[in-house]
Parts: C-alpha cells; structure tokens; sequence
C-alpha cells in the first residue's frame, strides 16, 4: 500500500496568533511539509517612527499580551543603551523580578493550559476542569501567583505600567513583597508536583541538530541584555545582533525568517538552557535531570520541560531578589535621562526566546527608524524545517494517518510556544 | 443559584481574534480564583488560543482586535450573521486601538520598508463597529477581567449590562494615587471613563486613555488644563491619538 | 476637660505594639518641590511627620471606606441568606488636624445622630483612636476659621500642641486617659497655659484669606439662576476628585455583584459624587441634574445651605482639599466670593 | 502590654439577627437587614406593568411593618440591586401588601421575569405620607397620570374604607392610550361604590374607547369644587402634577392642601446616600410625599 496524508490545519489552535500546516504525502513522498505564518500583519516598526522616548514602552508592551513585560523591558533598554543611561540598582532588580514574573506566568500558560491537553488526549484544558481538578487547581494557583507577582512589580500583568526608560516608577510595598515571597516559597511544591506528571507523560523521541542562539550568562543565568551566542559556536555584542539574526523575507509568511550558520536556528527556553545549563539554579538542574534534559539537547518537544525547568529556577532568583529587596533601601528609582541622538539595541529573553529592539533617535527623543527582532520570527524557519524532518521520520509509515500526523506537527508547533501576533509586529 | 424562578441560560460563546496582541484573550484565563466558575458558567465553544474544538452554533461572539487585511472583514460578516451578541473586547476592537497609529502612514512606503520586494496585503485599521453592529463594547488595554466577569453574569441572568459613565479620576483617587499633574505629568484620567482601577497613574505613566472618553467628557476646559500645565499639543493630540479611542477630538 | 503635658519622645510609647497605627506619611514631592503627605498605615514613628501641613486624602477613609461590602446574600434552593459583618479591629489615627475632626464631627452627626443610624460608620467610629494636633501654620487656601473649624473641642480621644519639647494634651475620652496612665505625664503649669495660649493667638491671627458664610443660606437660593455657575460649571470637569478628598462628602452609590459560582452576591457601597455625570439620573434616562454646573452648584448647596438647615452649621470645614486637587482650579473661596460679588452688583 | 482599646461590635448591643422595625427607633441600627417576603401572587397589568402580591414569610414580622398611604418599601432582589416602591394597596390588610412596577430597567426587569413563590427582601416602610387623618371632613380629589395610579391606590382603598368621613370624592385618572390603563378591573367597582365620581381619560384613543379625550386637566373642567374643604392627592410625572396643581390653584384650592409624591433616584432609603435630594431636601425623608406648597419652593423640583 502507498503511503498518501493530507494535513492541511487552517488556523492552528492553542498557539498565540493565526498559523498554518500543510503537509502532502503522495505515494511515500513529501510534496509538501509547510508551516506558514498568515496572520495579519501590524507594522509596529513603522508605528515607533517619530514616536518619543517616553512613550516607547508603552507602545512595544502593545506587541504581544502575553510577553508585554518583556516587550517593555527590551524597548526600554535599547533606549537606554542609545541615551547611555544606567538605571538605579534597585530598578534593575525590580525589573528582573518583574521579567521573572512574566516568565513564571507564560511557561505555565503555555505548560499547563496550552501543550498539556495533548498529553490527556483532550482538545483543551476545559474538560480538565472535571477531569483533572487536582491539576487544574494547582495550575490556577501557580498562575495566579505569577500573575501577582508581576501586578505588584509591574503594575499589571499584561501590559506593565510601572517602567520608563531611566528605571522604575513604582516601588512595591515591602508587606506586599514578603507576602509574595512566603507564596512563592510554598509554590515550590506545586512546581514539583507539575514536574512529576510531566514525568509520567512519553514525549515524541525525535531529534534534528540545531543551532541555538540566546543569551550568554556571565555569572548568572541570562534574561536581560549581554553578548550573544549560538550552540554553533558564534559570539556577538548585544549591539550586533544583525549578524545574529539575518531576517529575511518568506514569500508565503508575513512574518520573517532567520538563519545563522545552518537553515535555521532556535531561540527559546531549550535555546537558554542548552547555552547556560551550567547558571541554572542547582534545584532546578535537579529536576532537569529528573525529567532528562541534558544539554545539548535537541529534542524540540523537550522545550517545554526545559520551560518547566526554567520555572523553578525563576521561583528560586524571584524568592532571592526579594530578600535583598526588602532588606536594602530601595533609594532613587529613575536615572536622569536627557535624549541624546544615537542608536541603540536592547536584547532580552523573552519567555519565548531572545528578542531585539533597535531604534535611531533624533536629538529630541524621538525614533528615526526602528527595528525589532522577535523569538518566534527566529523560530519560524526552525519550525518549518523541523516539520519537514518530524514528517519524513514518523510520516511515511503505513499505521499514519491524517489525524495522527497532525497531531504530531501541531504538538510541535506547540512546543515552540509560538507568538504569532509578536512576529508579525 | 436559581432564583426569583429564572432559569440562568448557559450562553454559548465563541471567541475569535483579529489584529491585536491577544492580550485581551488572555485576560479570559486570568483571575484564577474564579477561573473554574467562569469557565463552568459558559460553554465555549470556539477559543482558539484555548481550545482546539471550534463550532459554528453559538450565541455570543467576542471579538478581539481590529480589522486590517480585507478577508477580516469577511469573516466580520459571517460572524455577526451566527450570533445573537457581539462584544468587542479590547481597545483595539472597540476603536481600533494602537493599530491606529498604522494609519498615519502611507500604508505602500511602510509595506516596503518592512517587508521589502515582499509587501503583504494591508489595508487601513478599523475598529469592528465600523464593519459590523455591536452590540456590547468592553474595552481596555488590556480589558479588566473583572469587567467581563460582569458581563458573563449579566448575559447569564439576562440583565442589562452597563460600564461606569465617571472618569478614571475616581478609582484613581479611591486607590490613593497622588495626581500626576501634580507631580508634572500628563494624564487622560478626568476625560477617560473609568473601569481599570486606574493602573496606569498609580504606575506613574498617566493614563492613555485606553477605554476611551467617559460619558460626557469636558474636553474644552481639561484641554485648556492641559496646556495651562505646560504640555503642548502635540503631546496631547499624540496621547489622544494613542489608543485611537479619542476619534477626531480636537485639541484647540 | 482634662489637660496634661507630656515629653514628646514619651507620647510615642503610648502606640504601636497592638493595633495598627495610622498617620501623615510622605509620599512624594509636588513640581513645587512640597512633600505630599497621606494618611498611611505606619509601623515605626520615623515613618511619620506630624509637622505636615495638610494631606491630599483626609482620613475619611478609615472610616467611610471607598468601597465597603454592606451584606452578602447567599442563595440555596431559591431562597436567600443575608448577612452582615462589620469591622471591630480596633485602630489609632495619630496627626488628625482640626478640620479633619471636625469634619468627623459633621459626619457623626449624619451617620450616629439621626433618625438612621448607620452602623458601619458607628463600628469603625468607635473602633478608631483619634489623636489629634494643632496646626502650626494655616496650610494653602485653608480657610477652616472661617467655617469655624480651626479648633475643636470634642471628637477625638487625644488632642496635642506642640508646645516646643512636649506636647500640650487634651484628654477628650476614658479610653485615653486610661492610655495615658501608662506614661508619665505633667500636670499643667500656669507657664504651659501661657505658651500654649501665645501659640494658639499667633495661629488664629495668621490667616489671612477668609470668606464669609454666614449669609450664604439665602444667598445660595437667590442666586440659584446665577452665572457665577454657568462660569464654574464651564470649567468642572466632572471628575469627582473634589469629594474623593474631601473630609465631609459621603453620598454614595450601591451595586449588587453576583459571584462567578453564582451562590453569592455581595451589596457593595462605593462612594459617590455629586459631580459625576448620572448622579440625579433616573429609570428611564432622565438626568434632573445634567450639565456640571447643575451638578457644581448642587455641591455648594448640599454643603452651605442644605446642612445648614439639617444641623444649623455648613458641612465644609475649610480644608481646601477639593480646592487643591482640582485640575480645573474650582475652590471654595474663589467660588464663594463670587458669589457675594455678584450680591453686590 | 494592655491594650489600648477594646474592640466595639454594635451586635453586641442589642439583639441585632432581626430585621429591625424602621417606625421604631430604638432598634434602628442594622438598617441593612431586610424583612423576608414571598411573592405570592403576579398580576399583569399591562405590557409594561405588573402588580405584585407579596407576603412576609414570617408571620410576626407583620406585627412590626405597618404602613401609611404614600409611604415607599425598599424592594431588595439579592444580586441584582435594591430599588425604592410605592405601596399600592390598603394600609388597613394586613395580609398581603402590592406592589405595581413598571419594567423600567435592571432591577425591574428581573423582576418581571419572577415567578410565583420567588422571596424578596423588603426594608421600610420609609418616608412620609398622605396625611388621611386631618383630610377627612372635606372634598377629596384623587388624581392620578400614568404609573401614577399605583401609589394613588392605596389612599383610594383607605378613602373608600372610610367613605362616610369624607364628602365629595372625585377619582381623575388619565393615560397615554387604553392599553395603558391600569387597574381597569377595578373601575366598575369604584363606580359602583357610592357616590364615588371616576373619570378616565386618555390622549390617544383607539377605536373601541368611548370615554373623554384629552389631558388630564380636562376632567378638571366638569368638576365644581368649594376650594376652602377640598384637598387634592396628585400622583403622576412632574410635567403633568404641575398643570393639575396649577389649574387647581386657580380653581382655588390652598397649595399646602395639595398633595404629590416625587420620584428621585435612590439608593439607601434612610437619607444617607443622598441620590434623592432635591436641592438639599431627602426624598426619602422628607418626601416623597410634599405638598404643592413645598414643591414650588424646593429648588429643582420640578
Ligand atoms: C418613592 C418612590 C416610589 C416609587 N414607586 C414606584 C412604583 O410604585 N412603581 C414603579 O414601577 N416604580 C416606582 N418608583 C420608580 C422605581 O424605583 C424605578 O423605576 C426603579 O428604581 C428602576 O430600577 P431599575 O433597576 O429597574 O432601573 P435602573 O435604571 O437599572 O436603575 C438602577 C438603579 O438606579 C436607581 N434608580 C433608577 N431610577 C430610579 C428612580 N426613578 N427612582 C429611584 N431610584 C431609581 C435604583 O436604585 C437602581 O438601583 C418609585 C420611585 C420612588 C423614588
Ligand atoms: S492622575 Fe489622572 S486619573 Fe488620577 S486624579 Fe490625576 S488626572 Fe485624574
Ligand atoms: S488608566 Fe487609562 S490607559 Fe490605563 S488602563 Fe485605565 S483607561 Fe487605560
Ligand atoms: S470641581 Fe474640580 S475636582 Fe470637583 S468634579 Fe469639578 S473638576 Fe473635578
């Protein structure tokens, strides 16, 4: 019997944006294995043109709901970098914690609400609800804290409101933080119990070498600013991420695409721990190790244990950058800041994966020219080849069938945590 | 509860998203506390984001973002055809949001200088009440969960559904934030109906106007604070214009 | 009355170890480079200034909350269980200004001493300790002389001067006196009387802006068509801030919140404003009050003539802080004047 | 340390698990707590009016709730909001009161939707009241425009119970159109009663109406009164008891003999709120009943 599957998912569901998969198998052969990104597309780019410095951030936060704070962080940043401002030590620490926050908040969205129905065989997390209360319950808590956590810090979960290019603006009440910090103490458990039912669930056994970019920790695990480094052995300055990343038009996608030294390249979770697995908090390598993640490891399906991973280090940082919160002054927040024409570049690990904003100032503070570089845009021709390869290892057996690939592919998909809405900026 | 001898309905509802940050969506999954009831309290049966099941039979569509590429529009018509209720949920559905700003360009020249020898389709934003009728409008940058809490309980007893007509400035001050005026900064908050818990002058950013103005606003005389204050007004138009929710307000 | 004097370092071991403590802490710095103060929750004394001249809030608050849960229903089998709870935790204020007791005087009056007293006010009334201080100087545009608010005799527990290193103290409660046995205290000299006398004389005659509202009962129905409304109203911006801050303003709305499981629904009180635009409105649309001037003079008239005529004295106690917080440069005494100008012409 | 102060918890005061009796003042400090009543019966009156029968669901709670004409219950829907009600039958039942109200909004509808057995909360009687007592002796004139009729019925009932202390009794009442009559079950019983004048007009009739058209003030027309033992209770929205009054003031009868009920917003029913007040004055305290005189001299009234 020839082998012949049509997978053909219009609007794939539980990503963030509007993205599609096409695959073609005739007679045993791949005509086509495609994942494309249709969603409309937002010119954000041009939007920051003539726009002030002080309104920046704000409008980068618009660029993605679930990753605003980071957005925010990484806008700010490249602003500062431009006007050569250095923020107060007490803002760099809130903001962290802010940026540990959104972490903690979109790896369990993604974790739990998002990748998790697939273990149970359910479309979505509803039927859980009944199923799985015991899940849910501790899903709802752990992200209810996360969400605490960057309301108080930022102001708002979604679309913060507390920073300004020169620092922060709001100062948490300590009361406020050490509440937090006895939450998140306690949801330590919570993440272990997450950890041992990931445990128990079989990911696809399917490996593509790939090159991984991200950050480079110096003494700690990286989430904001620093040089830059692939998997493949290439280093750059935060300023230099052109080369880095290489964004290219597709003619099917109305996102970008990217390349490094191979087709393709990864950014994300997997990407951070695979090039900084030696920063990780040691609790969290202890459940790396429990769950099999070892750098380098290029497994696309293990990203989401690397995010699991990656949640209980941020619990830990978030637990110690409280502790020198509240037991220091927080002193001056805002650094004076005078507009100063020049470029600057802001990289910052966004829960998704390392992400670049560059603006050219006038003298007066506002954009000439803008350009941002976002994780999924980088994952995208990764995901795409990815695909290709995942068909041509489980697709072309004769117990495949449609419904089965396609769960395969958009499992995959999934994995990758796409932000469709942010590449399409 | 059954009570007074009504029957609560169980609305069917579908979500879907246009242009915008999916911000709004994900607000839906916010508030855990009562996130089971919420979910427990509607049957959803289309959510993209969440869910991987979609139906065509629903009662209420909510409806994220704006429009920008013409097969939006379509899909606008065909929504409004199924359900009985559409909600626009957001800033960006109800005026078009930051998208807005796009508008401002020449769409041709933005298209080359992001996408090159490549353009993509575009048109200008719109917000969906420019498509489409709309029957309930929440909006917010992103939407309170709270305030679509309210309208799952109204739509559930049936009960008319209403946003507070007073400006930001009261929950500004219920919450103890010092104005920002008097700390040198400008604020939409007195023109902005209110609904937020007024995040952003506690944040120390002044509000934007995301929600757009409250009933009635005295746009002559905070127009004259504003400038009395010292901002000029381009400083204004560009808060006003940030959300898109101020329309053709003008300044002078 | 009973008076003591007591060291100042003294006074401050009456406080703290068991109940929360509320005083004037400063928040920030306005563009004139002035401290901004609140009325805050505080755990240790150096958190607080009770130099300060005035607050931006007054402390209404801790007694007329922003937002307060009046009862829950809880429904089963279509019936329904009311409850009601109100607050006992017991609670200091420390620094409360003249005008803030006597607008607690105004308020008791509405709240305990009518036809319907209210019991949320009364709890947390009789659960708050007030200590109160003189004023060392008239703050921005107060004109609580005027309104006779400037002193006060009654309505706190304790009431301090500062009469250099010690306090100068009115014992106005048993509960305080009891307090005070746990310090040592002074009896007065005739040398104190005499300081605290020149201190109080040097105060009185240090106001200088005054407004005269003793006719204005009258004045305020004869001139209800007036201009000086029009003119006002075209500035307010309906904004409501001005009786948010305001130590006497307690109109209020209620709205009814059902619960996301639906067992529950909560009848919760939100404080209000006159100024606000549906304020008058009723079923149907009709709004008896529909531009802000209708709305502005409503204010005036609640607080200077309707007040009056309930309690034989205004409701305004002169602190200036609507005049203060409002972006659209409405206060009192430049309305009121107006008012008395357009008499004259 | 010894604590500063003891904490104060007003229930400890009296016993406060009851709902409190509003006409007494001693226990008139839980002002939240609300009598239990059943709705025991819906009668539709017309497309938008419905008149409810409700009963307290204990029984000893009648002995604490009596009422006078004019008078207004706080109606309480648990979750959906409290609203203020005329009431719209005889003080002198003490079995069932009713309410009539009119579909206007949230509260309201909801309660269109209820059904038989449904409980309610009732807090009241609050406010003033027709003053019966000193009207009897002289002419009376019952007037009524609209939703008007409804809190007009329970001086009705309480004139007719006592129909030999008053002379002439005249009942005006006047709609929009036939369908929106109120109560037209009970016109022939009120022509029936002895010597009871009941005219009823509409402005715009259909073709079965066979009665007077026009405003309401025409009826005034027909009507001989001796102003000096004549008093008037007029009922209606504020445009149409301002002809009515006027045209009797002309006719001759003393402003403070002039009744009216006015309508405001209101949210506490025990003047605290202030939604109500009308320049300075409580609605809900010192109204809603006026007289005519009182009116004209509150600012914004009308
Ligand atoms: C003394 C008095 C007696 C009344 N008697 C009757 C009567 O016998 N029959 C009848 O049908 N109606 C009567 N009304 C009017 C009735 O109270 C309103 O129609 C009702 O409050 C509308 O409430 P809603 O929630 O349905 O409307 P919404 O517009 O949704 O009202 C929301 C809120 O506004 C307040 N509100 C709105 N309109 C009014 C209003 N006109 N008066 C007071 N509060 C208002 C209510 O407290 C309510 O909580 C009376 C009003 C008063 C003041
Ligand atoms: S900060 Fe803005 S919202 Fe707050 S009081 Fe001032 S103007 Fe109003
Ligand atoms: S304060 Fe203003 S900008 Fe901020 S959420 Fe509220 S309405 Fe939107
Ligand atoms: S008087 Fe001033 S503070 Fe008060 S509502 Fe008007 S503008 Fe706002």
């Amino acid at each position: 019997m020839k082998i012949n599957i049509n997978v053909d998912v219009h609007h794939l569901t539980r990503v963030e944006g509007h993205g599609n998969i096409k695959i073609q198998v005739k007679d045993g052969e791949i005509k086509e294995a495609r994942w494309d990104i249709v969603e409309t597309p937002r010119f954000f780019e041009v939007m920051f043109k003539n726009k002030h410095y002080t309104t920046i951030g704000i409008l980068a936060a618009r660029i993605c709901g679930i990753c605003s704070i980071s957005h925010c962080l990484c806008s700010i940043r490249a602003t500062e970098n431009a006007f050569k401002v250095t923020i107060p030590e007490t803002a760099a620490k809130l903001r962290l914690l802010a940026k540990h926050g959104e972490t903690l908040q979109s790896h369990l969205l993604h974790v739990l609400f998002l990748a998790a129905p697939d273990f149970f065989n359910e479309p979505s997390v509803l039927p859980l609800i009944e199923k799985k209360p015991e899940v849910i319950a501790i899903a709802a808590r752990l992200k209810g804290l996360s969400n605490r956590l960057c309301d108080t810090v930022a102001g708002r979960t979604t679309h913060p409101v507390a920073f300004q290019v020169g620092g922060v603006t709001m100062v948490p009440q300590k009361r406020h933080l050490l509440g937090l910090r006895d939450e998140l103490k306690r949801s330590l458990d919570d993440l272990q119990i997450v950890a041992d039912l990931f445990s128990s669930f079989t990911l696809p056994n399917f490996i593509r070498e790939t090159e991984f970019v991200s950050l480079k920790g110096e003494k700690e695990y990286p989430f904001i600013g620093g040089s830059l480094i692939s998997s493949d052995g290439v280093e750059q300055k935060e300023q230099d991420y052109r080369p880095m990343t290489n964004e290219y038009v597709d003619k099917n996608n109305t996102s970008k695409w990217s390349k490094l030294s191979r087709e393709s390249y990864a950014v994300g979770a997997l990407a951070r721990f695979n090039n900084n697995a030696q920063l990780i908090h040691p609790k969290a390598a202890e459940v790396a190790a429990k769950l099999g993640l070892k750098p380098v490891c290029h497994n696309p399906f293990m990203n989401n244990v690397a995010q699991l991973v990656e949640c209980v280090h941020v619990v830990h940082e978030a637990i110690r950058l409280i502790d020198e919160l509240v037991e220091s002054d927080p002193g001056e927040t805002m650094a004076k800041v005078t507009p100063k024409a020049g470029e600057g570049v802001g990289a910052v690990e966004a829960p998704r994966g390392i992400l670049f904003h560059h603006y050219k100032y006038d003298k007066t503070g506002r954009i000439l020219k803008a350009n941002c570089v976002v994780p999924t845009t980088q994952n995208n021709a990764n995901i795409h080849h990815d695909m290709k390869s995942l068909v041509n290892k489980f697709g072309l057996t004769k117990e495949m069938t449609d419904e089965k690939l396609e769960l395969l592919c958009s499992m995959l998909v999934r994995s990758y945590d796409p932000c469709i809405s942010c590449s399409v900026h | 509860m059954k009570y007074l001898g009504i029957e609560p309905q169980k609305p069917k509802i579908a979500v879907f998203d246009f242009t915008g940050c999916e911000g709004c969506q994900l607000q839906l999954l916010n508030k855990e506390e009562t996130l089971a009831d919420f979910l427990s309290a509607v049957e959803i049966v289309c959510f993209r984001e969440a869910s991987s099941l979609c139906s065509d039979d629903y009662d209420i569509a909510i409806v994220e973002g704006a429009v920008s590429r013409n097969d939006e529009v379509k899909r606008l018509e065909k929504i409004r055809e199924t359900a009985k209720v559409v909600v626009a949920l957001g800033s960006c559905a109800c005026f078009g949001g930051v998208n807005r700003l796009k508008n401002e360009f020449d769409l041709k020249a933005a298209n080359k200088e992001v996408y090159g020898k490549d353009p993509k389709e575009t048109i200008n934003v719109r917000p969906v009440k420019d498509i489409i009728p709309v029957d309930i409008e929440i909006p917010g940058c992103p939407v309170s969960k709270a305030e679509v809490e309210s309208l799952i309980c109204h739509v559930v007893w049936d009960s008319p559904f209403q946003l507070p007509v007073y400006p930001v400035c009261v929950e500004c001050k219920q919450r103890f934030t010092t104005c920002l005026f008097d700390i040198g900064q400008m604020c939409l908050g007195p023109i902005t109906r209110a609904g937020c818990n007024a995040p952003c002058p506690a944040g120390g950013i002044g509000c934007w106007g995301c929600r757009g103005p409250a009933v009635e606003p005295n746009y002559k005389s905070f127009f004259a604070i504003v400038k009395e204050k010292g901002f000029s007004d381009i400083e204004l138009k560009e808060r006003l214009n940030f959300f898109g929710a101020f329309g053709e307000v003008n300044v002078s | 009355m009973l008076f003591k004097t007591i060291k100042k370092q003294d006074f401050f071991d009456v406080f703290l170890p068991d109940t929360q403590c509320i005083g004037p802490k400063k928040v920030g710095t306005n563009t004139n480079g002035k401290p901004i103060y609140q009325f805050l929750p505080f755990s240790s004394f150096d958190e607080i200034d009770l130099d300060y001249d005035t607050t931006e809030y007054s402390a209404k608050t801790y007694f007329l909350p922003y937002k307060e849960t009046l009862s829950s229903f809880s429904f089963k089998d279509n019936d329904w269980t009311q409850e009601i709870k109100y607050r006992t935790r017991p609670r200091v204020i420390i620094g409360l200004h003249p005008c803030d007791i006597n607008g607690l005087i105004k308020l008791d009056k509405v709240f305990e001493k009518t036809l319907f007293p209210n019991p949320y006010y009364i709890t947390r009334r009789q659960n708050t300790f007030v200590v109160g201080i003189d004023c060392k100087e008239p703050c921005d545009g107060g004109f609580c002389s005027s309104v006779g608010a400037n002193t006060v005799t009654h309505g706190f527990d304790l009431f301090l001067t500062d009469i250099g290193d010690r306090y100068f103290v009115k014992i106005g409660s048993d509960r305080a006196f009891n307090a005070l046995q746990k310090i040592k205290t002074s009896e007065i000299t005739k040398k104190d009387n005499e300081i605290y006398l020149q201190i109080r004389n040097k105060f009185e005659g240090s106001f200088e802006k005054t407004v005269h509202v003793e006719n204005l009962p009258n004045l305020l129905d004869i001139e209800f068509e007036s201009d000086v409304w029009r003119k006002w109203g075209e500035k307010c911006l309906s904004c409501g801030a001005c009786a948010m801050v305001c130590p006497t303003c307690y109109c209020y709305g209620v709205t009814e919140h059902i619960s996301m499981d639906f067992n529950k629904s909560d009848k919760i009180k939100q404080l209000y404003s006159c100024n606000l635009n549906d304020f008058a409105q009723v079923a149907g649309g009709h709004n008896f009050r529909p531009e802000p001037a209708t709305r502005l003079k409503y204010r005036y008239y609640h607080q200077h003539r309707g007040f009056v005529e309930s309690f034989g004295q205004p409701m305004c106690v002169g602190c200036n802080r609507c005049g203060r917080v409002c972006l659209a440069g409405i206060n009192p005494t430049d309305v009121i004047s107006d008012l008395q100008r357009e008499q004259k012409r | 340390m010894k604590k500063i102060m003891q904490s104060y918890d007003i229930r400890h005061e009296t016993d406060m698990v009851e709902p409190l009796d509003f006409n007494r003042r001693s226990r008139l400090k839980d002002v939240d707590r609300c009598f239990k009543a059943e709705i025991t019966n819906v009668i539709r009156l017309t497309d938008m009016e419905k008149l409810f029968q409700i009963r307290m669901v204990n029984d000893k709670d009648w002995e604490r709730f009596t009422f006078l004409p004019g008078q207004f219950v706080m109606l309480e829907l648990p979750g959906y909001g409290e609203i203020p009600i005329s009431f719209s039958s005889s003080p002198s039942i003490r079995s069932t009161i009713e309410l009539c109200i009119r579909k206007a909004g949230k509260v309201t509808q909801a309660l269109h939707k209820a059904k038989r057995g449904a409980i309610v909360g009732l807090r009241g009687p609050f406010g003033t009241y027709f003053p019966m007592e000193p009207m009897k002796g002289n002419n009376i004139l019952l007037i009524a425009g609209g939703l008007g009729l409804a809190p007009l019925r329970a001086p009705i009932s309480f004139v007719i119970e006592n129909r030999a202390d008053f002379k002439e009794v005249h009942i005006l009442y006047g709609a929009k159109d036939p369908s929106q009559l109120l109560f037209d079950y009970q016109y022939e019983e009120w022509h029936r009663i002895d010597d009871i004048n009941l005219e009823v007009i509409v402005e715009q009739p259909d073709k079965s109406w066979i009665g007077p058209v026009g405003l309401i003030t025409k009826l005034l027309d027909d009507i001989q009164i001796t102003p000096d033992e004549t008093y008037a209770i007029v009922c209606g929205p504020p445009i149409m008891f301002k002809f009515v009054c006027k045209r009797l003031s002309e006719m001759g009868v003393p402003m403070q003999r002039m009744f009216v009920s006015l309508e405001r917003r209101m949210h506490c029913g025990v003047g605290k709120c202030c939604r109500c007040n009308i320049g300075s004055t409580y609605t809900c305290l010192d109204g809603p009943v006026f007289d005519f005189w009182t009116v004209m001299n509150l600012k914004e009234a009308i």
